[in-house]
């Protein structure tokens, strides 16, 4: 039983983190911004595993959902944007 | 009962809720709330030089359960002036944004920020520490891009995406500290923690975190845009208090958690970023051709200068010395609190007047207007060091004490910071003087061909040269309280022998 | 820029050996139930029998306090910047007929959360969430306002959460208790009238966040200090 | 009793509160500002006399502010510090009635007489400095005060002079800065003690005490204008003629030499200065400046350019004096302290009212104006035979005693110096001499702005070098008299060789 | 009992692959979803600290904590999500002085 569990730990660790480095990976705004949505699930899954099902709806709802809703949002703009125009835009320097 | 610790937050907030709901009447209600917030902090800052320490356990669970607001003489010191400095530029703003569609957006958010910093000097929580850091942060991004140009925005957005990093970072910190201790509150901490993995890791992840939060070089790329494009009083705000709040924070982390364990090489790490600030700061300064962008690479360079009291703070062990070099910190920190406000302010002034601020343009400007030049030259004069500022008596402390400690590097370093200093703001005050000539055949300068200054009155001049006073005068000659209040001040290397 | 990508990744990779050494520090450490149990025998004493809101809302309501003002903070930076664009697809017909469904369901679904907050998972920021959902939802169907109430009442709205809950704490102050410091017999309804107003205020916050753009009176559509 | 601790302060205050109130001054309220004016240089004359007859008495006078733990603001009043205060408060009147004749009827006065008020206070707060610590700071606001009088006609030239006045001042406070703060890490705080503060340390940091008077020379040397510390002052005569005079006699010049006074018998005290080996530096540095100093006055047409290469080579002869071992040279250095002042502002008032009144501001140009002017030129006259050293004027006094102490001490190459420096003091004055007694005036001058009708100039233009000229010719001839300057630089000296 | 440690494992490379996507990539949208990924990363790290195992109820205090940072999270998303579109909205166009 315990094995199952740590096996069980082990593989939603595993997926969490895969799902993490394919969203940080991912070049096209709006599929990595899909991504994080489906990584937040995931991880709201496993926080309710973790005993801690308030924060889980919290991510889901807010995290997951709202967050991702407004990064879905800024990135279909982006993209209509870019659609609009031909010559493409400047990229959004935002760091350094 | 009457807790003016947790007033000190609330009723800012609560100005902020006013003025958002009414934003017809955002100047009365803002400076209603304004003007208790002042009194509020003045009242903790007298309470904790008569009786020491004060601490106020809200919800009454205390710590480690609850949350504790600490005020101790530093976190009063520097509430004191962010205070003032906040009512100066309560006082200034309505004259600054009279008629402009930003009064209404400024007032809200700038009851947010003054919540946020007089909770952060106030917090004795490292959790509650992270929620009034971006309480700050965004408050004060919001702020910086209030005009919503385009390049305002740019650098905010910059400032916003640097600050949320510095932010998660010092919360993994906390999360280690809570991880190893079991405990968020940071007197509880100090006693707790002890040399080793976590106790480095994180100090190098909060102060981290903290230090691309302040802009210390090289984390400093953000501030000079950020700074320089804001509303004056916003610059101000930003410039006077906002670092300030993070240098802050790395002080008090440093003086009660890490100081003990960290060891010194740590603080000398520290101290040579600040040399690199110090200089490079103030080069760039020099070189800028816009007042605002001047003073905000100014702040970089002072900002240094703080952190050059690191390795002597260090070095010293507890007791006298250290706590008068510490009040010499502290000193430092404040007047370069209230100088930097000052000089933003004077200089959105003259920026109305001008309809720039191109500082080599601006000889009609300083001319027409010699209160707000009066007020640049006092804060130039504390932003330089030289006497009888508050910066005077602190620079020959630190002087004194690398030389005494025998580290003398700095010493080169502070000499060369202050000719820079010089250089920089004489730049500016050179063309308060360029003027029609009697003899010769320089092109006269009608101080009438500036039209926006007949618009300035003098209520609207006055904030800023009463901030360089208080800067020049009252920090440089009546200072010695400070110390007898930074004689409360915790640390714990004091308490054990 | 190679180079530079190199340099940060192994950087990272240093950092991420460094933290794990700490954190593997820390764990092995002695607290292994941190503030667990003292939470647990000091729950009674809150008001609310679900343990995290009795940290939230209580132990640590300032806390909650100072992030509801994040909140406040970034909707108005959101309103200073700029006006809304469109930002989504039109809705088809059969969105369009779903929300009729949807909406309501989410409305009464986030009032339930707030209710049941007190003792069962769930709570303001929940309920908030999915107020704001609801409006997230409107918005994709076309309605431009997001069911948000007209400007005037919006602005009350979205700081109702803040103005309930630092009245609550002067209050208290002023009669004697302390600032955020509940009298066990009313901790109980305290906490359930800052949650409402946390509630109406997140979920306005959200919804009018996904929205962008300003709510500004005196709005002209340019920022320039003169 | 009470007063006493604040005469000091007050002292300062005299002059520095009509000052504050002056800048709020509208232009036009010309009567107002005159009043203040007097009234202050009239009320620190009378805070002065008093306390030159509580020294005299023996009381003791301190004004005390904690600024930090350990680091006092003191005034007190020491021999020294009343023979430089007396001097300014003295000067500063004179100067003030001059500046007022000059400067009525241009623009910025009231930012003109707020700064010059300061620039005053800062002189009298350095005299006055019971230690190191407020020595720096007053010499720092006095850097500060005097920018604007040296920008303050606003032309390009003026804007660049100040500016190169700035930066060596600024640069020479740092190395002072730096300097005493080096003392204050060595020794505590520098408290000025007469006979020297630093007791048994010379032989436990011997090398870091040079070090530190190294730092303290160079930083005072800037405004003493030691070669090649001297650039700027040359470069500071765009400024108005009374400013140059404040520069020359008053304010400036006289605190850096004032300075080196302090650091060499109340800091180091001027025997263990001497054990050191520093004093030999400072003689060849003083003895470079004053004949540099000449040699390029020689050239200079310009008039008060030529004084102030002529500023340059005599105020090291204070220098000079601290420089060579003994009381008779510290008697000649000291005494030079109040000659040189005496005798350079009589210069500068000559040659502000030649260019005020004729526009002659050139040498070449000065052809018979002592017909044109002859008061003022006899003043210029008195002063020049001062500067020479001719006898009995004032500046034969101080040579006379440098020649004896150099003497005594076994120095005669400081006797050839002098010799030297005379020669050529003479070369570049007598000319002028020559010129405005025995040269036929021109038909028309350059520039005549106010015609000669009762007086040669106008009044407040007239008597101030007249009186100052008087001066000069009575510290020389009444030196021996018991209440000359001479009598006092005795005094000084006795008490810092412990006679 | 080892569970929480794979967790908080997990944890910290969320935190190190946020930070790392945050410094390498330029686009706003990549470096906020990356800043958001770090800081999920610091929340389950939290989440997986409060974690004491099936029998023992977990500790409620740094659940609280991580609700108030997602609520903070989210916020500085929304506000940084509107100065990117306020950027792109002006992107041709002259800006006022």
């Amino acid at each position: 039983m315990s094995a199952l569990l740590l096996a069980l730990d082990g593989l939603l660790s595993i997926s969490v983190v895969a799902l993490a480095w394919a969203t940080v990976t991912r070049r096209e705004p709006r599929q990595a911004v899909i991504l994080f949505i489906a990584f937040g699930l995931l991880l709201a899954l496993v926080w309710a595993r973790l005993r801690a099902p308030d924060v889980a709806l919290a991510e889901a709802a807010i995290g997951a959902g709202l967050g991702g809703a407004l990064m879905l949002a800024a990135a279909r703009r982006a993209l209509i944007q870019r659609d609009a125009a031909p010559s493409p835009a400047p990229p959004e320097e935002a760091g350094r | 009962m009457i807790d003016w610790l947790a007033l000190s937050v609330a009723l800012p907030l609560l100005g902020a809720v006013a003025t958002v709901a009414l934003p017809r009447f955002a100047v009365p209600l803002g400076l209603a709330a304004a003007l208790p917030t002042v009194w509020a902090a003045l009242m903790v800052m007298v309470l904790v030089a008569d009786q020491g320490v004060q601490v106020s356990a809200l919800g009454g669970w205390g710590a480690p359960l609850g949350i504790l607001l600490r005020a101790d003489g530093l976190a009063a010191a520097l509430l004191g002036m962010a205070n003032l400095v906040a009512l100066a530029v309560s006082l200034y703003a309505p004259g600054y944004f009279r008629g402009s569609v930003l009064e209404a957006r400024f007032w809200p958010l700038w009851m947010l920020l003054w919540a946020a910093l007089n909770g952060l000097f106030l917090a004795g929580d490292l959790f509650n520490l992270y929620v009034t850091l971006e309480l700050l942060g965004l408050a004060a991004a919001g702020l910086g891009a209030l005009t919503g140009q385009r390049a305002a925005v740019e650098a905010n957005l910059r400032y916003l995406l640097v600050g949320l990093l510095g932010s998660m970072t010092y919360l993994l910190g906390v999360s280690l500290i809570y991880t190893a201790l079991g405990t968020l509150d940071l007197e509880q901490a100090a006693r707790e923690l002890r040399a080793g993995p976590v106790a480095w890791v994180s100090f190098a992840l909060m102060t981290g975190g903290l230090i691309l939060k302040s802009a210390l070089f090289p984390m400093h790329f953000w501030l000079p845009p950020a700074h320089a494009n804001a509303p004056a009083p916003v610059s101000a705000a930003l410039s006077a208090l906002v670092v300030k709040a993070a240098f802050y924070l790395v002080l008090r982390l440093w003086l009660e958690l890490f100081g003990p364990v960290v060891g010194a090489s740590a603080a000398l790490l520290l101290g040579l970023l600040g040399a690199a600030a110090v200089i490079w700061g103030a080069w760039r300064a020099l070189r800028a051709e816009r007042l605002k962008l001047l003073a905000a690479y100014s702040t970089v360079a002072q900002l240094g200068y703080l952190f050059l009291f690191f390795p002597l703070l260090a070095e010293l062990p507890a007791g006298t010395a250290r706590t008068e070099l510490l009040g010499a910190a502290v000193l430092l920190a404040l007047t370069h609190g209230f100088a930097k406000a000052s000089l933003f302010l004077c200089a959105g002034l003259l920026q109305k007047a001008a309809g720039h601020d191109r500082i080599d343009e601006l000889s009609a400007a300083t001319q027409a207007l010699p209160v707000v030049t009066l007020g640049v030259a006092l804060a130039g004069v504390a932003l330089i060091g030289l006497p009888p500022s508050g910066t005077f008596t602190a620079k020959w402390m630190l002087l004194t004490a690398a030389i005494d400690l025998g580290q003398w590097p700095w010493v080169p370093v502070i000499m060369a910071g202050t000719l820079l200093a010089a250089a920089y703001v004489f730049r500016v005050l050179g063309h308060a003087f360029a003027s029609a000539p009697r003899h010769g055949d320089a092109p006269p300068i009608d101080p009438r061909g500036c039209p926006g200054a007949n618009a300035i009155g003098l209520a609207l001049q006055l904030p800023g040269l009463m901030l360089a006073l208080v800067a020049v005068l009252a920090l440089g000659m009546t200072a010695e309280p400070l110390w007898d209040l930074l004689a409360s001040t915790t640390d714990p290397s004091e308490a054990a022998p | 820029m190679k180079r530079r990508e190199a340099a940060i990744t192994a950087l990272v990779l240093v950092l991420s050996v460094v933290l794990a050494w700490a954190f593997w520090n820390a764990f092995s450490g002695p607290t292994g139930d941190r503030l667990a149990e003292l939470t647990a025998t000091r729950v009674p004493e809150s008001g609310v029998t679900n343990p995290v809101t009795a940290v939230l809302l209580n132990f640590r309501a300032y806390d909650t306090l100072l992030e509801l003002a994040v909140l406040l903070a970034a909707i108005l930076g959101i309103w200073a910047v700029g006006k809304a664009s469109p930002g989504f697809l039109p809705a088809g017909a059969v969105l369009r007929a779903l929300v009729g469904l949807i909406v309501p369901l989410l409305i009464i679904a986030g009032g339930y959360m707030l209710w049941v907050g007190g003792h069962a998972p769930g709570g303001a920021f929940q309920a908030g969430a999915l107020l704001g959902a609801a409006g997230v939802t409107l918005r994709l169907a076309g309605y431009p306002a997001a069911g948000l109430p007209p400007e005037a009442l919006l602005r009350v709205t979205i700081g109702l959460g803040v103005l309930i809950f630092t009245l609550c704490g002067v209050a208290l102050m002023a009669l004697g208790y302390g600032f955020l410091t509940y009298p066990l017999d009313l901790a109980k309804w305290l906490i359930l009238v800052i949650e409402t107003a946390a509630t109406l205020s997140i979920g306005a916050t959200l919804a009018a966040a996904y929205l962008g753009g300003r709510a500004d009176p005196t709005d002209s559509g340019d920022g320039v200090t003169r | 009793m009470i007063l006493d601790a604040w005469l000091p302060a007050a002292i300062v205050l005299s002059s520095l509160l009509p000052g504050l109130l002056i800048f709020l001054l509208r232009e036009d309220r010309q009567l107002l500002r005159t009043g203040l004016n007097m009234l202050g240089a009239l009320v620190k004359l009378a805070l002065v006399g008093w306390l030159i007859w509580g020294v005299y008495e023996g009381r003791v006078f301190e004004s005390r502010l904690t600024l930090a733990p350990g680091l006092d603001l003191v005034f007190s009043a020491d021999a020294l510090s009343v023979l430089f205060v007396t001097l300014s408060t003295v000067l500063w009147l004179v100067t003030t009635i001059y500046a007022i004749g000059y400067l009525e009827h241009s623009p910025n006065r009231s930012r003109f007489f707020g700064f010059f008020s300061l620039c005053v206070s800062a002189t009298v707060g350095l005299a006055l400095a019971g230690n190191l610590f407020t020595f720096v700071v007053f010499y720092e606001v006095l850097t500060l005060a005097t920018y604007p009088l040296v920008a303050h006609r606003g032309t390009p030239d003026a804007i660049k002079g100040a500016r190169v006045y700035l930066a060596y001042t600024l640069a020479g406070g740092t190395l002072l800065l730096v300097g005493a703060a080096w003392l204050h890490a060595l020794a505590g705080p520098v408290t000025f003690t007469q006979g020297g503060m630093l007791g048994g340390l010379v032989d436990d940091h011997p090398v870091q005490l040079t070090l530190v008077f190294l730092l303290l020379l160079g930083g005072l040397g800037v405004k003493a204008a030691l070669v090649p510390l001297h650039g700027w002052l040359p470069q500071a005569m765009v400024a108005p003629a009374p400013v140059s005079a404040l520069l020359h006699a008053v304010a400036v010049v006289k605190a850096g030499a004032f300075g080196i006074l302090r650091v060499v018998y109340d800091v180091y005290g001027v025997t263990v200065a001497e054990s050191m080996g520093v004093l030999g530096l400072l003689a060849v540095l003083a003895s470079v400046t004053i004949v540099y100093g000449s040699i390029r006055a020689l050239s200079q047409d310009g008039l008060k350019k030529r004084l102030a290469y002529s500023t340059v080579s005599q105020v090291s002869y204070i220098a000079l004096g601290a420089s060579v071992f003994g009381p008779i040279a510290t008697i000649g250095g000291v005494v030079h302290l109040v000659h040189q002042g005496i005798m350079k502002i009589t210069l500068f008032f000559c040659a502000g009212n030649y260019a005020e009144t004729l526009g002659v501001d050139r040498v070449s140009e000065m052809d018979g104006v002592g017909r044109r002017m002859p008061l003022t030129t006899l003043a210029f006259t008195a002063g020049a035979l001062g500067m020479i050293g001719v006898p009995p004027a004032a500046g034969f006094v101080s040579k006379w005693y440098l020649g004896l102490g150099a003497a005594e001490a076994g120095s005669d190459w400081v006797l050839l110096i002098l010799v030297t420096s005379s020669l050529l003091n003479a070369a570049y004055f007598f000319p002028i001499l020559f010129r405005a007694w025995f040269r036929e005036p021109p038909a028309r001058w350059p520039d005549e702005h106010i015609p000669a009708a009762r007086l040669e100039t106008s009044a407040p233009l007239l008597w101030p070098p007249v009186v100052t000229a008087v001066l000069s010719l009575a510290a020389g001839l009444f030196a021996a008299s018991p209440v000359s300057p001479l009598e006092w630089a005795e005094l000084i000296a006795r008490r810092e060789y412990g006679l | 009992m080892t569970a929480h440690l794979i967790y908080a494992a997990a944890g910290l490379a969320l935190v190190v692959l946020g930070a790392w996507s945050f410094l390498v990539h330029a686009p706003l949208l990549r470096k906020l979803v990356a800043l958001n990924v770090m800081g999920a990363g610091v929340f389950h790290l939290l989440i997986s600290v409060g974690y004491r195992g099936l029998d023992a109820p977990p500790d409620p205090v740094p659940h609280a904590l991580v609700l108030t940072g997602i609520v903070v999270a989210v916020s500085a998303t929304a506000l940084a999500v509107a100065f990117g579109q306020r950027l792109e909205g002006s992107a041709g166009e002259q800006d006022r002085d």
